[in-house]
């Protein structure tokens, strides 16, 4: 096990390394000194061996889709093809400044404008923005184009959100920060909205109703029609929270189900990878007659067919630096051109094919709490045996134990023991088959050796972190580290 | 129909399709309500082999002019080491996710930490969290924090002299949540002391937002700012371009409550618009109002040392609505991108950076004023490596003519005003080319 | 003096000295005798910085014209996909050495089985070895097996439609090593039957060498050529281009001995001039005569099926002089460049470059005769995806407008006398602009 | 541990790639039937997403530079810098054909012309040629050189080559393929050649002496100039291996040691990845008046400072398709450039520096059979405490155990339990220090329980492979493996 941190590495005298000199006179005297450090900061000093060991041997402390199958529910863990990252590495971008005048980046712009275009045939929108930085980020600024309308409308008094209580947690939380009130509705046992609890929710204070379809149990929100003319009858808008759009791709579209405001996360249908966190991207449309709310600085396509970086008045505001993270939309764009149409039509299917299988294959070991069909992704109750004390903790713990990423554990809400599978298209049915087999060698061993499953992870690189004492006596740097 | 991304053959979908009892796998969608489905392909290119990928970026790439980047206005054109695309396209690191599972990504982990450490170095503050969108994003969260953390009182302050981009994005945060955004006005290039303590007299202030080098480039003198600040129970934010804090009075130093800011500098390829990183660093007593991941150093069971995502329950997914931010995918990879940077730099390199870029901008700026075309705006007040010229010719005109030289002159300001930063990558023969250019005007 | 590639810091060094009990590092170099230490620097540049490095090869590369290539004549320009790189570029397979300890080297020796297992499936033989540095040297040494398979003999045949690059290595091999290298004659493209029966007879040859596609694209027929050699108990060798093997007649079909080429073909960029790789395979019994690494399968102590370099004792670090070779470094990346590429395209995939590689030739050389300006030069035998135009034209005129046009116009054979060849990789448009450009001419 | 190979993961109707489509018409048939296959060769059919995994996988149960220490003696594992792989890989170099016009390729030339003249300065030759493949192939290249050269001058009889005892197995290996007979020269007490058991063995017969030095014990051969005199009075030439360059660049120069031929292993001395075995480069120099002997085709610079390709008639003849492994040459400019004169004083003496450190930390546990400095490697033969029957296989082996690769081992032949050590200059003294350490641990080891150690490796992914089974039954095929 790897362990170090770089600054253990780092002696005086080392260097990593070596800087172009422009051969000008020294000049930072001419700044007073009172406007300068006292104190250089403590990095490390290490010369290039040392620091691409460390970080290449940190890396195998760490789990991957390219390491092996990563169910994590909601999250969309799919292949991330190389030649997308061979597009988002061209070294011909990389010196391109945000604020290069726009017929100097023409190709950049061009491609902006490609993949709104794209996206919009996809989620059956009028108009993308691809500015916003991530999913949470794509939701504030949806809500934020809802508030603008509204108030374009000088209709002050929508302060309210409405979002199913198996939403994703940035639902409500993006409402807060967007200054709306989060109104819960109950979902009915089948996992959808309970429309009867939604009816009497939607007064002239209520801005929106955001949703998810299908909803983080993989039920499709079959009422959705009628739910859309409820909701616009209220005056309100539909905001779709496109994490789960990957099993509708090529199968049906956001827009044609009467949503009015969605966002894509690119970093999980357009398959640009994670990072362990990020760079996303959650681009924004907009149905016919919200385009004038997206946020600024907009793409656009000029008449005589050059694109522009656009400013306008009746934008809801800025909510990005710039256009947005580059190197994502590219990775995107390259992604659906390289699916296709064709490609694109298989992509939902085979997503929900693969949940279906996995559920199917497991419902007589797990508790299935919603029968019928799912979409990309489902959720069991923990174990079906419930004698056992085995948490579905420690299921996903043991998961680890046979090179599987957990799955997305106590989410949704709805149930104790939450255990949400999604195994995306580009899993082959030996990985699911693999798969299946672990989780029914864990419930064997639950009932047979429970001990085993609850100490479970055994063979990780750490075992069982202290938690409690991260979160009592938070140590967040190397600085509090070595004075801890 | 097979996809090379797909590994379903037709066995395989036949056999999967038996154990769901279903006929086809447009069955597994008979919940769907007929007319809600697309029956048709959606209207998208036709499947591309990877040459035809190729053919059609190298053609918008190609498209693109590529330029000697005298521009700065919050984004910089910096060395770039080879070392840290190997490092971040290790698969490991590019195709995990968030490290939820500590067991299995301790790689991501440790990196976090790392960065954290590095950062709040380089801010004098003593927590950071793991990375937010981007300098204005995160200057917008720590202005909601500076809210949250006075209750009752909803009036912030910013600084003119701060980034116009960063500024909108505050304007608009604050529009949505129900901020009061106030600016203190600008005097010759700096904030102006006056209204400032005029508009903190009220003591309904919330925080104050002021920048570092400023949009000008210049560095002002905060000296008494934060001591106003905090007698008005007010947080003093700073926004800093990172590279530069290498060399100037850091936030911490300031006695500034938070820092936020853009990481762009710190080695980061500008890739036209990205992906670029927010920091965002604090007092450790506002830990726990911070949005965001945030790293936590542990003991595992067997006594290791080990890294744990920590203080969850300010975040959405437990916290919900009343969650610090909605923040959830963060720029994670561009952590780390930094973090390979500082470590390769050190304090060392970064100072030479700042070192070099700070030589070549005085210098420039007084070959460009010995031209007798340009004049300096701001001639009283110290830059480091950016500056605005008042001009005797059109900006525009300037910037074309650079164009047509190789040369990205600089950020037009205004018909008569142009900005420009140097750094390490402007070689000598690079500002004589610029130099020239400005003598034909 | 600091390095970036040098962790040694000044105190490291003087600890590290004290413990050699020297007073400096030049005291380590005390036996050297005084006047044969270089006593100043190497007249090499000044340290670059990566930028400097960058900006020297960007201005190199530059410097160079890329051209559509309708050129083969041995090397072609067939896809590269993207995942390659990717994989190639693991450190852990980038920067091993020679598996010389199994324990930890599972991953090259596991990538080499499956290696050498491709490319006796590729060219129907039984064994494959680990790799050779290209297809000419692989050739050179597949004559040397011959010789020493065949003891006393050491006379070679090749016939004059092996490219001539080949037979230019095997007669710089043959005539240090000693070996007798005859051609065998061409006649009307194709090797002459008569003169290979005639210069058989004697009796005293160790080895044959064929080509297939040979030089000038065509597909020979060797019917009873193998039993020919056999007879004489000559070793019956081919050089093939790798990827047409996808699906034409093998090695293995025409009962050869030895298979020996260049791999190019299987996707690896031309990237001017490699680095390429030459393969050999041969039939079981010749594989203690084989040159270079191979690897084996066996177990290990908890029964887990491993591999393992193998059969090591004809190697020169065991054997030194009396060793079948003296080859040492291979080209084992580039052994896994294409099991990558392999394992992508499959059998179904090398068909498919094939069937489209074809198409475009023969539509291509049907499009130019219309021209009326060239003839195809051996209209009589068939060609997969390259074929000889005698032309109305020099073809060095020719092949100047063509880089005009971005086109690399094919190989030129004499000054009215062309080689064309078409992949996958040139469009229609770019068959129409060849086209055009003879119609110019 | 993931062994699995990519056969096995093969299922008809899977593929892993597009290819563009030309829409020609198809005209295979135009082929007789009798040219072509009767059975497609079987390849695997798998999808984009399994190779990668595979391959993945398959790469964590290596070991490379990048992974750790790597002090394998006559290698030179030094850091190789990611520039350089960066230079290497750039997309605009990927399509140029070998065969284009020397005025499409200006750039290319160029960049062989320089590192041509750089290396000549290196190893102070009059001219380099960069076409040889590997070390071996250099050596061989060399030989023919010297070949050519002799017949040159009508000198028919000169058939032998003089070798160290010590010398590398190339040497002889390579001798005997340039048609050479090869004779040994034996080795004094102190590692260096016994200067009066080579005297007599100088005679018209002689046509080359080849020498590494400092030789495989890291011994500087001292006699050199006495050597070089000796050699050229017989009318002979003395070759300069490059094997052993690393710990001489920039202190001290083959060519003014009186050796007339010499090549370079740009993957060790100039730093360029060894790729699990390979591509690597062995360019070749010559003293003046040797150059018209190198080997077609040559990179030359005409008068008007345009570069060419050259072929001509006193070469040698052609070793090469083409001009060599490009890609390789191309890192090994950019590491020179990146160290320039000042670095490059510096790799050799820092080699050295490292060498000396570890055998003297060593040396009362380890049997050091040549006392004296050593150059960038040294040699022990084996354990100082001959009683405990630990071998030096066994301590190599243990080192496998503590992540190190383990020196080299058995050779050079001299001794019986050699074991070779080279750290090259870019290991840290803390790596050295733990290395250093573990060395002594197992000394102790062996000392107090052999049986550990005998044992070992114990960690390892795969542990005991069976190599007498693997040469008795050769299986060396998926093909011979599933029906063995």
């Amino acid at each position: 096990y790897y362990g170090k941190l770089i600054f253990e590495l780092s002696r005086q005298g080392r260097k990593g390394y070596k800087l172009p000199d422009n051969g000008c006179t020294p000049s930072i005297d001419r700044i007073p000194a009172a406007l300068m450090r006292d104190k250089a900061p403590e990095l490390p000093d290490v010369d290039e061996p040392t620091v691409v060991r460390h970080y290449n041997n940190m890396s195998t402390n760490n789990f991957g889709v390219d390491t092996g199958f990563y169910p994590l529910g909601s999250c969309t863990m799919k292949y991330n093809p190389k030649i997308n990252e061979e597009i988002a590495a061209d070294r011909r971008m990389a010196r391109l400044h945000p604020l290069q005048p726009d017929y100097t980046v023409q190709g950049a712009l061009k491609l902006y404008y490609t993949l709104q275009s794209l996206l919009s045939e996809i989620g059956g929108m009028k108009e993308f923005t691809l500015n916003p930085y991530a999913g949470a980020h794509g939701e504030l600024t949806g809500l934020m184009v809802i508030r603008a309308y509204h108030e374009s409308r000088g209709d002050a008094k929508r302060v309210k959100v409405i979002v199913p209580d198996s939403a994703h947690g940035t639902n409500p939380a993006s409402a807060a920060v967007a200054g709306l009130k989060v109104v819960e509705v109950k979902s009915r046992p089948d996992g959808t909205v309970d429309v009867d609890d939604l009816r009497p929710l939607l007064d002239e204070t209520v801005a929106a109703v955001m949703m998810t379809n299908p909803n983080t149990l993989g039920i499709f929100e079959r009422n959705i029609p009628e739910i859309a003319r409820l909701v616009h009858d209220a005056g309100a808008l539909l905001y779709y929270d496109g994490a789960n759009l990957n099993p509708l791709v090529g199968v049906a579209r956001p827009g044609d189900m009467g949503f009015d405001v969605m966002h894509i996360n690119l970093h999980k249908t357009f398959s640009t990878p994670h990072g362990g966190g990020g760079p996303g991207a959650g681009p924004v449309g907009v149905r016919a007659g919200l385009e004038q709310f997206l946020p600024n600085p907009r793409v656009v396509k000029r008449d005589d067919g050059t694109f522009a970086v656009e400013h306008t008045d009746t934008a809801l505001g800025q909510v990005t630096g710039t256009l947005g993270n580059f190197a994502v939309s590219a990775r995107a764009l390259s992604y659906i051109l390289s699916l296709g149409h064709q490609g694109a039509a298989m992509v939902g299917r085979l997503a929900t094919l693969n949940a279906n299988y996995i559920k199917e294959s497991l419902r007589d070991l797990y508790l299935l709490p919603i029968d019928g069909v799912c979409k990309h992704e489902f959720v069991f109750d923990g174990l079906a045996d419930k004698s056992t004390g085995v948490t579905t903790l420690n299921v996903a713990k043991r998961l680890l134990d046979h090179g599987y990423h957990a799955p997305t554990i106590y989410f949704p809400l709805l149930f104790h023991e939450s255990l949400m599978i999604e195994p995306t298209e580009t899993e082959s049915k030996e990985t699911l088959d693999d798969f299946i087999a672990v989780m029914r060698d864990i419930a064997r061993e639950a009932a047979e050796t429970p001990e085993v499953v609850k100490g479970a992870p055994h063979n990780t690189p750490i075992t069982h972190p202290d938690d409690t004492q991260a979160a009592l006596h938070p140590v967040v740097t190397y600085t509090q580290l070595i004075n801890s | 129909m097979i996809h090379r991304y797909f590994p379903h053959t037709g066995e395989d979908i036949d056999a999967m399709l038996a154990k769901c009892n279903v006929a086809s796998i447009d069955d597994l969608y008979s919940d769907v309500p007929r007319k809600l489905l697309l029956g048709r392909h959606l209207n998208l290119p036709d499947e591309m082999s990877e040459k035809e990928v190729r053919d059609f970026f190298d053609s918008l790439f190609d498209q693109n002019v590529n330029l000697t980047c005298f521009a700065g206005g919050g984004y910089y054109d910096h060395y770039a080491p080879a070392v840290i695309p190997a490092i971040i396209s290790r698969s490991e690191f590019l195709t995990a996710y968030t490290p939820y599972q500590p067991e299995i990504s301790q790689g991501t982990l440790q990196y976090i930490f790392e960065y954290q450490s590095m950062m709040s170095q380089l801010t004098g503050l003593e927590v950071s969290n793991a990375s937010m969108y981007d300098g204005a994003t995160a200057t917008a969260e720590a202005m909601i924090m500076s809210v949250a953390s006075a209750r009752k009182r909803n009036r912030v302050l910013v600084s003119a002299t701060v980034n116009p981009a960063v500024r909108d994005v505050m304007a608009t945060y604050a529009h949505y949540h129900g901020i009061v955004l106030d600016t203190i006005e600008e005097h010759d290039g700096v904030t102006s002391r006056d209204d400032f303590e005029t508009k903190m007299a009220a003591g309904d202030v919330a925080g104050v937002v002021v920048a570092s080098p400023n949009y000008y480039g210049i560095l002002e003198d905060y000296t008494g700012w934060a001591d106003t600040c905090h007698s008005k129970k007010s947080l003093f934010i700073m926004n800093c371009v990172a590279s530069a804090l290498g060399v100037i009075k850091s936030p911490g130093e300031w006695d500034a409550d938070i820092a936020a800011g853009d990481a762009q500098s710190l080695g980061m390829p500008l890739n036209y618009v990205g992906p670029y990183l927010g920091y965002l660093c604090a007092t450790k007593d506002l830990i726990r109002k911070m949005p965001g991941r945030i790293v936590g150093a542990t003991t595992d069971d067997a006594g290791r040392r080990v890294f744990v995502l920590t203080l969850q329950a300010r975040e959405q997914h437990i916290r919900r609505d009343k969650a610090t931010s909605n923040i959830c995918s963060n720029q994670g990879l561009m952590a780390l991108y930094v973090t390979v940077y500082m470590s390769l730099m050190g304090a060392s390199g970064l100072d030479e950076v700042n070192q070099i870029g700070c030589a070549g901008a005085h210098q420039l700026a007084d070959e460009l004023v010995k031209t007798g075309k340009v004049k300096l705006k701001y001639p009283e007040y110290p830059f480091l490596n950016e500056f605005v010229l008042t001009t005797d010719f059109d900006v525009d005109d300037f910037l074309a003519k650079g164009v047509d030289c190789g040369v990205l002159g600089g950020v037009k300001l205004g018909d008569r005003e142009l900005m420009i930063a140097v750094t390490e990558m402007q070689s000598r023969d690079d500002m004589t080319r610029l130099v020239d250019i400005v003598k034909q005007m």
